[in-house]
């Protein structure tokens, strides 16, 4: 009985040690995970695979590095899967801190080993458009004019010099939209102008916090696929086949929450004993 | 090997930080006063180059006068050159504002500095009122306005009325109204639950990325 | 003229700010922009205020040789490297693009520094759940199980777990139901009251009747 | 002619059942779409843009019957004169039947014409508009609702305001956190230790903080009364500078200006995380007695809760952000919870005038429960037995409340 009165007045410092422990050990470990592929990831697997080579996907990254951990791999995971597949990608974002995401994320593809069928090129296999400012204003704007919207890349060359930018006016250019999202402005905004307004076809990756807004969208076939969270980074890994650090972080993820829940029910059940015991001592 | 000096800067900043979970000690003080330091002149270059030079320099021509190149006409160019009264002369008044906020340094006219404030507290006054009320108050209202068809809708509706009624002040929360303000409680409750329940993955994955870089980026232990 | 001039001034600029919003003649078409503009301007002015509260403090400290002093010559010292960096040495405009000695302050030294206190968060969650989700009451109770039932729906072992269910009747859509049906119906509750509680301490302040920060006492 | 254009559709005709009965249902669309020309879209109207500061012009127009078969979207163009070069000034996409042209001067009349466009870059063009001309309007009557509910909890607000001046009393009930803010100072008094107050991350253009500042000064003029030491790190330097001149104020008229320093309150800066790392070294090495939280908070609620409650302190928190409130209720031992924050400051003054505003206020509570209550009745009537006088009542309420401007 003094284990659960101690139980219950536990130093914090204990929970933070296995917290830690929980989010750390998972990294070093080669478990393999039975992960079961949901139906949202899926079609947006698919929607990649039906793309014929050639094919334009515009990537939006919105989002910011405290995001990243989420985010992060599931950017890097498209991107190999459009490299892999020839198809040409062109980066916006809508949060000043996501073409920098873009960027950190095409540094990681480049550095592994590849089997790309020939190394990217910039300006012809992808570009970088960089931020503009505006929040929805600016998927409008791009449903008139793509260059009026992203006059320069990243880089500060004219989009006219950009070989890959030619002929790119509004939506009907891109095959394929995918997005990036942690909040606002993000997936709902996208869903509400890029598809409701100029017929884009597009996924979507999302943080775990944001994902629950965006489902109701994959009901009625605007979104054709949706990865959310951890989860949905660790689906995506294993759809392709390029396993990354979605699948690890998962791991981390799963171990430090059931960690929490774990938490919970001790100080329940020591609070219940104790509680059991003072009443008899007053009864 | 610059990116190996950067990368340990930062993960023992990180460090220091984190050891802060067990107690106080020199290295979390040192990275709290460099955080201090580092962070107060960041906003004080931002606030500079974002707001003071473009907004009150540029739009009055300050910038140009002192011989700044590429530096844009402002209004104190155009009423002096072209005799032109410019709308940009209006961030006159934001100037002389702010000059007054900075009075407050001297003890004898330092009770200047209330009319910046005043004009700050008076707009946003004004600027919450209407926001809040239309998108707050007006737009959830409409939004809870629904059929009793389903019980989720009447869930949706019970709720929402026992919550405001939880907030109720001039009434003392006594006999049915009491009651009605209780279950306003519980509702609230449960959405404190939910609201905390749904953020503790999204925290955790902040960490992962700590981690990761201390143990990835860093130290190249996890691939 | 040190008392009446600011409440004056509140009121006014209260009554505008909100006529502008039904009025979109001008010159209340440009009030809004303008009046934002203004106050950045004031707060960007006034930052000088704070940062030279803080040097004076820290600077007493070393003089003094006060406790804990060289750790604020780190405060002077952090400040004037960074202030030093992106006003001299960052090309001026462009001090935040990469490569500039601004930005690497801000990526190695910075970030890492706000990236982890943000992180320290998720023991302080953990450590937060386990004092406060107890079923001491019965509204501790609710609030343990909203949260305990919508932290399991949302990881796949929830789902696991009930999977002996019909589907639509697993963990994750009881969590997707409390979420969307008790928890909106308190936010909304709440986002009333706050809109209630920030017109009527609007409008106080607007008439005068609340003077603490305008006029004093 | 006529003979060819009879046999024309005639084979169409015969074309698309033979396409139907068969599988290439995609074949239809495209080879309808080669056969019969693209029909534009018609009853094209222009007018001034209701409710705004001129210079925009509303298009609207009905769409093209061909909507279903590979229309794209429409191309807006305009003229000043009708005879004139139309430019293009815009894109609708399919579906849409209206277009905000906000690039007009008020002095010129402008005419518009709406392409239709299809999959194969067919172009089909509308009748010409009627001229038209934008102009700035003096009311948005969109917001006339806003205006009408707007002004009633105004006036409730006012008349109580007035009202409790006579000296009528008023009930209010008791809210927690407030009663023991005495109990709070007392406590670090006895323990000899210091009160922090942190009001909140935004600056003054909050109403959070205003709220805040305002909690500061009543919380000061009793701390003023102890000799207590008073803490307040502040994160913007316009609070930093309001808070100074409100805690002076407080001892000033407590009588204790002696026991007044400027050192109470001081910034520390203005980075969200940089504030909080600060504040944490605060708590653990001066060990205040008793926290107050109350302002706007985002993430950093959580950690400076946790610190407080390691080191022991009572905590009193109060905020308006829905998201942070299950953080401060969970780890507090008192929470204000939105609306609480903002009756607090008048709570705490006692001055009938403050207290009135809060009866006006729930006037405003009166007005949201029935508007909710009635209107779900309305809604559930005319679920019920599909009467359209309920509907069309119900529907009233929706536009009572409703925000959606132009």
């Amino acid at each position: 009985m003094k284990f659960f009165e101690k139980l219950m007045s536990i130093d914090r410092r204990v929970i933070f040690l296995f917290v830690g422990v929980a989010l750390i050990v998972p990294l070093f470990l080669d478990i393999e995970q039975t992960i079961e592929i949901t139906p949202e990831v899926q079609t947006l697997y698919d929607a990649f695979m039906e793309l014929p080579p050639g094919s334009k996907v515009l990537m939006a990254f919105d989002y910011d590095p405290p995001s990243a951990p989420e985010l992060q791999p599931q950017a890097i995971t498209g991107l190999r899967l459009c490299f892999d597949r020839n198809l040409k990608v062109i980066i916006i974002g809508l949060w000043p801190m996501g073409p920098m995401q873009a960027n950190l994320a095409l540094e990681t593809v480049f550095s592994e080993e590849n089997y790309f069928d020939k190394e990217p090129i910039y300006g012809v296999d992808y570009v970088n458009l960089g931020y503009s400012p505006g929040n929805e204003l600016v998927i409008q704007r791009m449903g008139s004019s793509i260059p009026a919207t992203f006059p320069r890349d990243f880089r500060g060359t004219s989009i006219e010099e950009i070989p890959l930018m030619r002929g790119i006016v509004n939506f009907s250019n891109f095959d394929y939209v995918f997005n990036l999202s942690a909040g606002y402005p993000g997936t709902v905004e996208w869903v509400q102008f890029a598809v409701d307004r100029f017929h884009a076809r597009m996924g979507a990756a999302n943080t775990a916090v944001q994902a629950p807004l965006v489902y109701p969208y994959i009901g009625t076939g605007q979104l054709t696929g949706l990865s959310g969270g951890m989860k949905g980074a660790a689906e995506f890994e294993k759809l392709t086949g390029f396993i990354g650090k979605g699948t690890k972080f998962m791991l981390s993820q799963s171990f430090a929450h059931m960690i929490v829940v774990f938490f919970i029910i001790i100080g329940n059940l020591a609070y219940f004993v104790t509680r059991g015991r003072e009443e008899k001592k007053t009864g | 090997m610059d990116s190996v000096f950067s990368h340990t800067i930062a993960a023992i900043l990180t460090i220091g930080i984190i050891s802060f979970l067990y107690k106080d000690n020199p290295l979390y003080k040192f990275c709290e006063s460099l955080f201090i330091g580092v962070s107060a002149g960041y906003w004080f270059v931002q606030q500079y180059y974002a707001n003071l030079l473009p907004k009150l320099f540029d739009n009055l021509g300050i910038t140009k006068l002192v011989g700044a190149e590429n530096a844009p006409e402002g209004a104190l160019q155009a009423l002096f050159l072209e005799g032109r009264l410019d709308d940009n002369l209006l961030y006159l008044i934001a100037g002389v504002l702010g000059v007054m906020m900075l009075l407050r340094l001297s003890p004898k006219i330092g009770w200047i500095a209330r009319w910046p404030l005043a004009f700050t507290v008076g707009s946003s006054a004004g600027l919450y009122f209407i926001t809040y009320f239309q998108s707050n108050a007006m737009s959830q209202l409409e939004h809870t306005i629904l059929p009793l068809n389903s019980f989720n809708n009447l869930v949706l509706i019970v709720g929402t009325v026992t919550g405001i009624i939880y907030f109720y002040f001039s009434k003392e929360h006594k006999g049915v109204f009491g009651g009605a303000a209780k279950v306003g409680i519980y509702f609230l409750m449960i959405t404190f639950g939910a609201s905390f329940g749904y953020t503790v993955m999204s925290r955790m994955s902040l960490l992962i990325g700590r981690i990761d870089f201390l143990f990835g980026t860093w130290l190249g232990l996890v691939k | 003229m040190r008392r009446q001039v600011p409440l004056l001034l509140t009121a006014i600029v209260g009554f505008v700010y909100i006529i502008q919003f039904f009025v979109p003649h001008k010159p209340f078409n440009i009030i809004e922009h303008l009046f934002t503009d203004w106050i950045l301007i004031i707060a960007a002015c006034a930052i000088w205020l704070g940062v030279l509260n803080l040097l004076k403090l820290s600077s007493e400290k070393v003089y003094k040789r006060a406790k804990d002093w060289p750790y604020a010559l780190v405060i002077i010292c952090g400040f004037f490297m960074i202030t030093v960096a992106g006003f001299f040495f960052s090309g001026g405009r462009a001090f935040q693009e990469s490569g500039t000695a601004f930005d690497y302050i801000y990526v190695n030294i910075f970030t890492p520094l706000s990236a982890t206190m943000f992180a320290l968060l998720a023991f302080f969650v953990a450590s937060a759940s386990y004092r406060a989700f107890r079923a001491r009451t019965f509204e501790a109770t609710l609030l343990l199980l909203a949260g305990f039932f919508v932290m399991l729906g949302r990881v796949p072992v929830g789902d696991l777990m009930t999977s002996w269910l019909p589907q639509g009747y697993r963990l994750s859509d009881l969590a997707g139901w409390i979420m969307m049906v008790p928890n909106m119906a308190g936010q909304r509750a709440i986002m009333i009251g706050i809109a209630l509680g920030i017109m009527s301490t609007s409008l106080r302040v607007i008439l005068g009747i609340e003077r603490t920060i305008t006029g004093g006492e | 002619m006529k003979a060819f254009s009879y046999s024309f559709t005639f084979y169409c005709l015969l074309g698309l059942i033979l396409l139907a009965t068969t599988d290439g249902l995609a074949q239809v669309e495209s080879s309808d779409s080669l056969l019969s020309p693209l029909l534009p879209p018609s009853e094209v109207i222009a007018e001034d843009h209701p409710g705004d500061a001129g210079a925009a012009i509303i298009v609207r127009w009905k769409l093209s019957p061909d909507e279903d078969r590979g229309v794209t979207g429409y191309e807006i163009v305009r003229s000043t004169s009708p005879t004139g070069e139309f430019s293009s000034i815009g894109f609708a996409a399919a579906g849409s039947n209206r277009y905000v042209d906000a690039n007009t001067e008020d002095s010129l009349t402008y005419y518009y014409k709406v392409l239709a466009i299809d999959v194969d870059k067919n172009v089909s063009e509308s009748e010409l508009s009627p001229p038209a001309r934008s102009s700035p309007q003096w009311f948005n009557f969109h917001l006339l609702n806003l205006l009408i509910i707007g002004g009633l909890i105004c006036g409730a607000v006012i008349y109580f305001i007035a009202h409790a001046k006579k000296g009528k009393k008023l009930f209010l009930r008791k809210i927690a956190g407030l009663e023991a803010v005495d109990e709070a100072i007392g406590r670090a008094t006895e323990m000899g230790r210091p009160i922090l107050f942190i009001p909140g991350i935004l600056d003054m253009d909050d109403v959070q903080t205003i709220a805040a500042i305002t909690i500061l000064g009543r919380v000061a003029k009793t701390i003023a009364q102890y000799d207590t030491k008073l803490n307040v790190p502040t994160s913007r330097s316009i609070v930093m500078s309001t808070a100074m001149e409100t805690v002076k104020e407080a001892y000033i008229s407590a009588g204790r200006a002696d026991a007044y320093s400027d050192d109470f309150v001081h910034y520390v800066t203005d980075e969200q995380f940089g504030y909080v790392a600060a504040v944490n070294g605060i708590m653990v090495r001066e060990r205040p007695a008793t926290c107050f939280y109350i302002g706007a908070f985002f993430a950093e609620s959580l950690i400076m809760a946790e610190t407080g409650n390691a080191i022991g302190a009572i905590q009193i928190a109060g905020t308006a952000m829905p998201a942070q409130l299950p953080f401060f209720v969970a780890a507090c031992d008192y929470t204000l919870i939105g609306e609480e924050l903002f009756a607090a400051s008048a709570y705490l003054s006692g001055e009938p005038k403050q207290l009135g505003s809060l009866k006006g206020q729930d006037v405003g509570k009166i007005i949201a429960m029935s508007a909710i209550v009635i209107g779900a009745l309305l809604e559930t009537f005319f679920a019920i037995s599909g009467s359209s006088f309920f509907g069309s009542l119900a529907e009233l309420v929706h536009k009572l409340f409703s925000i959606v401007a132009s």
